[in-house]
């Protein structure tokens, strides 16, 4: 792993950015307050160091770290329940125990005054971080911005749901050759949503096979690379040889 | 016997139903007229016991965005208190004309030797290990049991049987009173 | 009112499905306990620490020399304490328990059980023979205490919990003492050896949960009895079930205290059953905690004996 | 003079951590930002820190509330509250062992802090600083004792704890002092000296084990 | 055999030793089953059945279920103890005493207890508080007024938390709340009286609820129970008892229109801007002078229905006449406070209904 690993305190090394880059604080990066004469970037939690384009005019520092608690950052993809609805808003819940944040029932697919969706308390969505500021609830939607159209957003029906920590999210997500996933495509066919919130949520055919999914994925965050299809094979044998 | 009396009122909430179940026990109900703490544990328990008892009996469905209150006065204590209370709960949610599957009810069932004796006073309560039964309706389930004694296993389902017994015959003497109580009442308002 | 968790209706859906179809989602049958994991704390007597699966939850026992409550001159005082603090999850808050009957959360709720629970399975069973822990009636007697440290949640607190308590109180000495007259000396643990507190028996909970696989009429009136019951169940079981009771049971046979509290109707016969299951899950658990202190007490007597070993060698060099 | 630290072993809060030193042991735990559980307790412009701390034995006494509050001035310092305006943070602290008798709170204050910095690292909330703390008692004959056991303790002419801020991996700026007995100003300095020098070395093992942790935490990825 | 004793406080002695003496339950089962199996109804059964929780009405499929019932498979039970009420092939049951359960149409009695958005919360002694549209309501200033803005920000000055009014129930949300209206001239605020509750399932239900009474006295019989005793308005055509197949308001309609004068009070249609302030009347706080005879009067008439109340005796206005007509007979107002007067009353009322074999 060649990131650095760094704490809060830490001075982070700009030496290297081009003079006159405008450099993009990412996640886990403020500027330092101990040092008022330069400017100096500082994280805020422990975690790796890392700088995208930092070759570049306009370099992104930020921090990886693996938490539990989701912070809503702009166009996210998280997988929320139906906590509650008040006017025009659904209420939704993104982790247990955290803030709940707003889901207009208008921000639907040609949702109109007539045409919305009915969601009840419980329901389980698919959706896009529209909108977060500063002292206010962040806002979702199921639009996708660039079609209009749903977009894969919406209702998750059936399946089951459960958590994640974040970056094991966020890698499952981007990282389009994820082993665990492939290793899962070998043995099952599943349907598969991922919140970056650190809910997944997967449906399969059957009751068995979605909870051998479900723990393969959960328990493959303690899983080494190589100890992985091993283990998977395990999680699958496991409930087939019950009963 | 101790007397209860419970009434219930339902109000508007703005969520889910809520079932609330407050027992009084006031020093003039019992022998040794001890002042209770207002945070006692045992009270707090036996509320939380008969919410759980009533949840699923009444049909909460009904009352979306209500809660009814019920609550309970313990008038005079001579043993079975928590059965007393769980019978006295489901005259008085009849009485309100509150929906319910069917009646619960429950009786206290004790030990001596080798005989099982049905509703214990406080004596034998204090001298006993017994146990509270609680049923709905004519069933052969149970809805509650409670035992808080030493008491060996095998002696269980003797108790548990008997109780049963106790219930469904307390069902018929409800039943009746709440025939007779509506009878009357019909009769007048003709 | 408190913060709770928030379950989707599809977990719940497929929860319960599954259970239907004898699946939990860690792999267990529906009667299958997790595994317990006792671990002593080797620095001192009377502190360990009971997983179940993830639940956790550690018991520090203590003693100290009190005056006897006036009306009980002859017995010694038992204390428990089962505050239940955030660090388990932030669903239970400080304070709620102890504020009566007046609160209605649901957390609330689960703490006034817990305590009650441990407080009648131990202490109103007579597990610790407070009669022996008078020294001189009416002026001094032992105060022990237990205190409950619930650490993570992952359900079923009240078994953890009980196993916890009672082995520690199996597990912890007291200081040894001397009574001349009205005068008590109390000897250091490294003059005297320190004694155990009198256990008269062992009250083990086991708790099942149970489960509507039909609506509420059919529970009521039908005719079916096939409520789905299981034992040891984690957190979501436990947050999703719909009945629970709890049986307190020791090794011969006793039932220390029985609670079902409401929630789904059962038949009578399957609660029968899910006693005597329990009476063998207890004999099997009253084994391990055994077990569990035999090999402590061994390694104790072997850092003991090498502890004299090294004095003795220091003396003799 | 060594400790043990360990980090993130607890499921259903953001963040965990053991301290223990010389007899003195304690877990932390920090959630958060959560929803405000109770309407009073809401702050407009910053987070609320729900600060409890749970002893090993007995209940919660104004012992407890006295160490509350210190950590609650300690900690409004190097969190950035400002972040999460109208939410909460959880911080409980179970005591394991106390390792000093009831008249003292300094090592407790001491295990307590490093463990909640442990704690808040693994939580991901956002800290303006790295801090550490330590404490020091001077005996009678003068001598400056770095984390001192309960015996030095007692036998102690007096005892301070201070917290700094860690830049670059050095003590940087003093966070909060506190010390109880008689000493002259010089010692006081030289106090101060050396529980910073103590800290920098701490910190090192510290550093250890948080890295240790997000490794752990990225197992699958290497 | 085990002895198996539950004594019922109110049992006669001789119904006790039964059961002693019997001492097997089994076989008190079959003595004492009194109609709780024998409890199917099939079509020919008399029409006041009563039945308690959790009692199978009827196993036959093709009844459609209402209120007070559930039904597991093919059998339909009762929820509550009450009387079954058959519609075509709707069943239910209505409970003996309960909440009151509002209609459509139902004139009632309630309290103000909350001043929101547009509209007023209304205690109607139901499971939810009702609603009060301010549209609902006549503003001052004539019928055919529409709302402004103004009328939102002094909707306190209209009607506010404690007043009393009565309305009609105009519709029902999902929920069964009620939404409220007093577009009527014989809705709206009330005075000059005093409110008395009664059990709601006493209160018969009838083409009117409003009537003047004999002694100058007019009373409103909420269908929900809570009722209302106040002076007769003056200036008001007389109108007979409840021989009267006129109704109250629409005389008070007639002799507000033919007669030309307007009746403060009634909210008239008017249109000058002198009546505009006039009709702010209908809303005042302030009694009107009421003479001692009046108020012993209308105390009476209270008494009068608590006594019914107490006694259960379902209550209309013919009953509630007679009432007053014996209650005349004890004496002082005061007296009938006493609970073995109200017992009288009730037991004269029943045998004279009896005597004529009407009530």
């Amino acid at each position: 792993m060649t990131e650095q690993f760094v704490l809060p305190g830490d001075q982070i090394d700009v030496s290297t950015v081009v003079t006159g880059a405008a450099v993009t604080l990412g996640p886990n990066v403020a500027l330092s307050k101990s040092n008022l004469e330069q400017t100096a970037l500082s994280p805020t939690t422990a975690g790796l160091l890392n700088v995208k384009n930092a070759e570049s005019r306009s370099p992104v520092y930020y921090v990886e770290s693996n938490g539990r608690r989701y912070n809503p950052q702009v166009n996210d993809y998280v997988i929320g329940i139906i906590v509650g609805a008040f006017g025009e808003y659904y209420r939704v819940s993104l982790n247990s125990f955290s803030a709940p944040v707003l889901l207009n029932q208008f921000s639907f697919p040609n949702a109109s005054k007539k045409n919305r969706p009915r969601l009840q308390t419980g329901d389980l969505i698919y959706a896009r971080v529209e909108s977060v500021q500063r002292n206010m609830e962040a806002e979702l939607s199921c639009i996708d911005p660039t079609t209009g159209k749903d977009g894969g957003f919406g209702l998750l029906t059936g399946g089951f749901v459960f958590d994640v920590k974040l970056a094991f999210a966020r890698y499952l997500l981007f990282d389009a050759d994820a082993k665990i996933l492939s290793e899962l495509v070998k043995k099952c066919k599943f349907e598969i949503a991922i919140g970056v919130n650190g809910r997944i949520w997967i449906k399969t055919d059957d009751i068995k096979t979605t909870v051998a999914c479900s723990n393969a994925i959960r328990n493959c965050q303690t899983w080494k690379k190589e100890e992985l299809s091993a283990k998977v094979e395990d999680t699958f044998s496991v409930l087939e040889s019950h009963d | 016997m101790d007397t209860t009396y419970a009434s219930s009122a339902v109000k508007a909430l703005p969520d889910a139903p809520v079932l609330s179940i407050l027992i009084n026990h006031p020093p003039f109900a019992s022998m040794e007229r001890k002042k209770r703490p207002r945070n006692d544990r045992r009270l707090a328990e036996l509320s939380i016991i008969l919410k759980r008892c009533f949840e699923k009996t009444i049909m909460l469905q009904n009352y979306a965005r209500s809660v009814i209150e019920v609550t309970v006065t313990i008038l005079s204590f001579d043993g079975g208190l928590l059965a007393t209370c769980c019978n006295s709960i489901t005259l008085a949610l009849i009485d309100a004309g509150i929906s319910l599957y069917d009646y619960v009810t429950a009786v206290t069932v004790g030990i001596y030797d080798q005989t099982a004796l049905l509703d214990l006073n406080s004596l034998e309560e204090a001298d006993l290990s017994f146990i509270t039964i609680g049923v709905v309706g004519d069933s052969d389930k149970l809805n509650l049991i409670l035992c808080e004694d030493r008491l060996p296993l095998d002696r269980v389902e003797r108790l548990i049987s008997l109780g049963i017994e106790g219930c469904h015959r307390l069902k018929q003497l409800m039943n009746e009173t709440v025939r007779e109580v509506g009878t009357d009442l019909l009769s007048k308002k003709q | 009112m408190g913060l709770d968790y928030d379950i989707s209706t599809n977990e719940q859906e497929f929860v319960l499905e599954a259970l239907k179809q004898n699946v939990r989602l860690d792999g267990r049958k529906l009667l299958d306990m997790r595994d317990v994991k006792i671990s002593i704390l080797p620095s001192e007597y009377g502190h360990v620490e009971v997983s179940l699966g993830k639940t956790r939850v550690a018991c520090k026992v203590s003693a100290e020399i009190v005056k006897p409550y006036e009306d009980r001159p002859f017995e010694g005082i038992f204390q428990i304490n089962t505050e239940i603090s955030p660090m388990c999850s932030p669903f239970f808050e400080i304070g709620q328990g102890s504020s009566g009957s007046g609160s209605n959360s649901r957390q609330a709720n689960e703490e006034v059980l817990i305590s009650r629970m441990i407080e009648k399975a131990v202490r109103r069973s007579n597990a610790l023979d407070i009669e022996s822990l008078c020294i001189v009636a009416g002026s001094k007697c032992w105060a022990v205490r237990a205190d409950l440290h619930f650490l993570n949640y992952d359900g079923n607190f009240i078994d953890a919990s009980c196993i916890a308590v009672m082995t520690a109180l199996l597990h912890f000495r007291k200081p040894d003492i001397e009574v001349a007259g009205e005068e008590v000396v109390v000897y250091d643990t490294n003059q005297r050896e320190p004694v155990p507190l009198s256990i008269l028996h062992v009250p083990i909970c086991i708790t099942f949960n149970f489960y509507n696989p039909n609506g509420n009429e059919e529970n009521v009136k039908g005719e079916l009895n096939n409520e789905l019951i299981l034992a040891d169940a984690s957190l979501i079981e436990e947050r999703l079930s719909l009945g629970t009771m709890t049986i307190t049971l020791n090794k011969n046979q006793e039932i220390c205290q029985l609670l079902k509290s409401g929630g789904l109707n059962i038949d009578a016969s399957l609660i029968m059953n899910c006693c005597l299951y329990a009476s063998k899950l207890v004999s099997r658990l009253n084994d391990e905690i055994h077990e569990v202190l035999k090999e402590d007490s061994k390694k104790r007597r072997n850092v003991r004996e090498e502890k004299e070993l090294q004095v003795f060698n220091e003396r003799e060099s | 003079m060594s400790f043990e630290a360990e980090s993130g072993f607890l499921e259903q809060v953001d963040g965990s951590s053991t301290f223990e030193f010389a007899d003195t042991k304690v877990i932390s735990s920090v959630a958060g930002p959560l929803e405000i559980s109770r309407m009073k307790n809401e702050k407009a412009t910053e987070a609320f820190l729900d600060i409890n701390i749970l002893p090993a034995s007995g209940v919660s006494s104004t012992r407890e509330s006295l160490l509350e509050s210190k950590l609650l001035s300690i900690l409004s310092k190097v969190i950035d509250v400002s972040q999460y305006p109208r939410k909460q943070i959880q911080i409980v602290i179970q005591m394991v062992s106390p390792g000093e008798s009831q008249l003292y709170t300094v090592k407790e204050l001491t295990a307590i802090v490093n463990s909640v910095y442990i704690s808040l690292l693994n939580s991901g909330i956002s800290l303006q600083t790295s801090f550490l703390a330590t404490c020091c008692s001077i005996s009678p004959s003068g001598d400056i004792i770095t984390r001192p056991t309960a015996k030095q303790l007692e036998s102690s002419r007096s005892h301070t704890i201070s917290v700094f801020s860690i830049t670059d991996a050095a003590s940087d700026s003093l966070i909060y002092s506190d010390s109880e007995g008689t000493f002259t100003e010089e010692e006081l300095l030289r106090v101060l000296d050396s529980c910073a020098e103590d800290i920098q070395s701490m910190n090192e093992k510290v550093r250890e084990v948080v890295h240790n942790r997000v490794k752990g935490d990225y197992i699958w990825h290497i | 055999m085990d002895v198996i004793t539950i004594t019922q406080p109110n049992q006669p002695q001789a119904e006790i030793n039964a059961t002693l003496d019997d001492g097997d339950v089994e076989m008190e089962d079959e003595e004492l089953d009194v109609d709780v199996n024998g409890g199917i109804v099939d079509s020919a059964k008399s029409k006041n059945d009563i039945v308690v929780p959790g009692e199978l009405i009827t196993d036959d499929p093709s009844w459609m279920r209402g209120h007070g019932t559930y039904f597991l498979n093919e059998k339909t039970y009762s929820a509550v103890a009450g009387t079954i009420i058959r519609v075509n092939k709707l069943l239910s049951v209505i409970p003996f005493k309960g909440r009151y359960s509002p209609e459509t149409g139902d004139h009632i009695v309630g309290r103000i207890v909350e001043v929101s958005n547009k509209r007023w919360k209304v205690d109607i002694g139901a499971e939810h508080d009702a609603i009060l549209m301010l549209g609902a309501v006549n503003l001052p200033g004539g019928v055919l007024r529409r709302k402004s803005e103004a009328d939102e920000l002094q909707m306190r000055a209209i009607l506010k938390e404690g007043d009393l009014l009565n309305a009609e129930v105009q519709s029902l949300f999902q929920d069964g709340s009620a939404s409220l209206h007093t577009r009527s001239l014989k809705y709206g605020k009330l005075r000059n009286g005093v409110f008395v509750v009664v059990p709601s399932n006493l209160i018969i239900r009838a083409k009117n609820h409003a009537h003047d009474m004999p002694g100058g006295v007019s009373i409103i019989l909420g269908v929900n129970g809570f009722c209302w005793i106040y002076k007769t308005k003056e200036n008001q055509v007389p109108v007979a008892g409840g021989s009267s197949t006129q109704s109250k308001a629409e005389a008070g309609f007639q002799a507000a229109t033919h007669n030309g004068g307007y009746t403060p009070g009634m909210g008239s249609v008017s249109i000058t801007s002198l009546e505009e302030q006039s009709s702010w009347d209908i809303y005042s706080d302030k009694n009107d002078t009421i003479s001692n005879s009046i108020k012993e009067t209308i105390s009476r008439y209270k008494n009068c229905l608590l006594a019914l109340s107490h006694c259960n005796i379902a209550i209309n206005e013919t009953r509630l006449a007679k009432a007053y007509d014996i209650s005349l007979g004890y004496g002082d107002v005061n007296s009938l406070v006493n609970e073995e007067v109200e017992e009288s009353i009730g037991e004269d009322l029943i045998n004279s209904g009896k005597m004529r074999g009407v009530v």
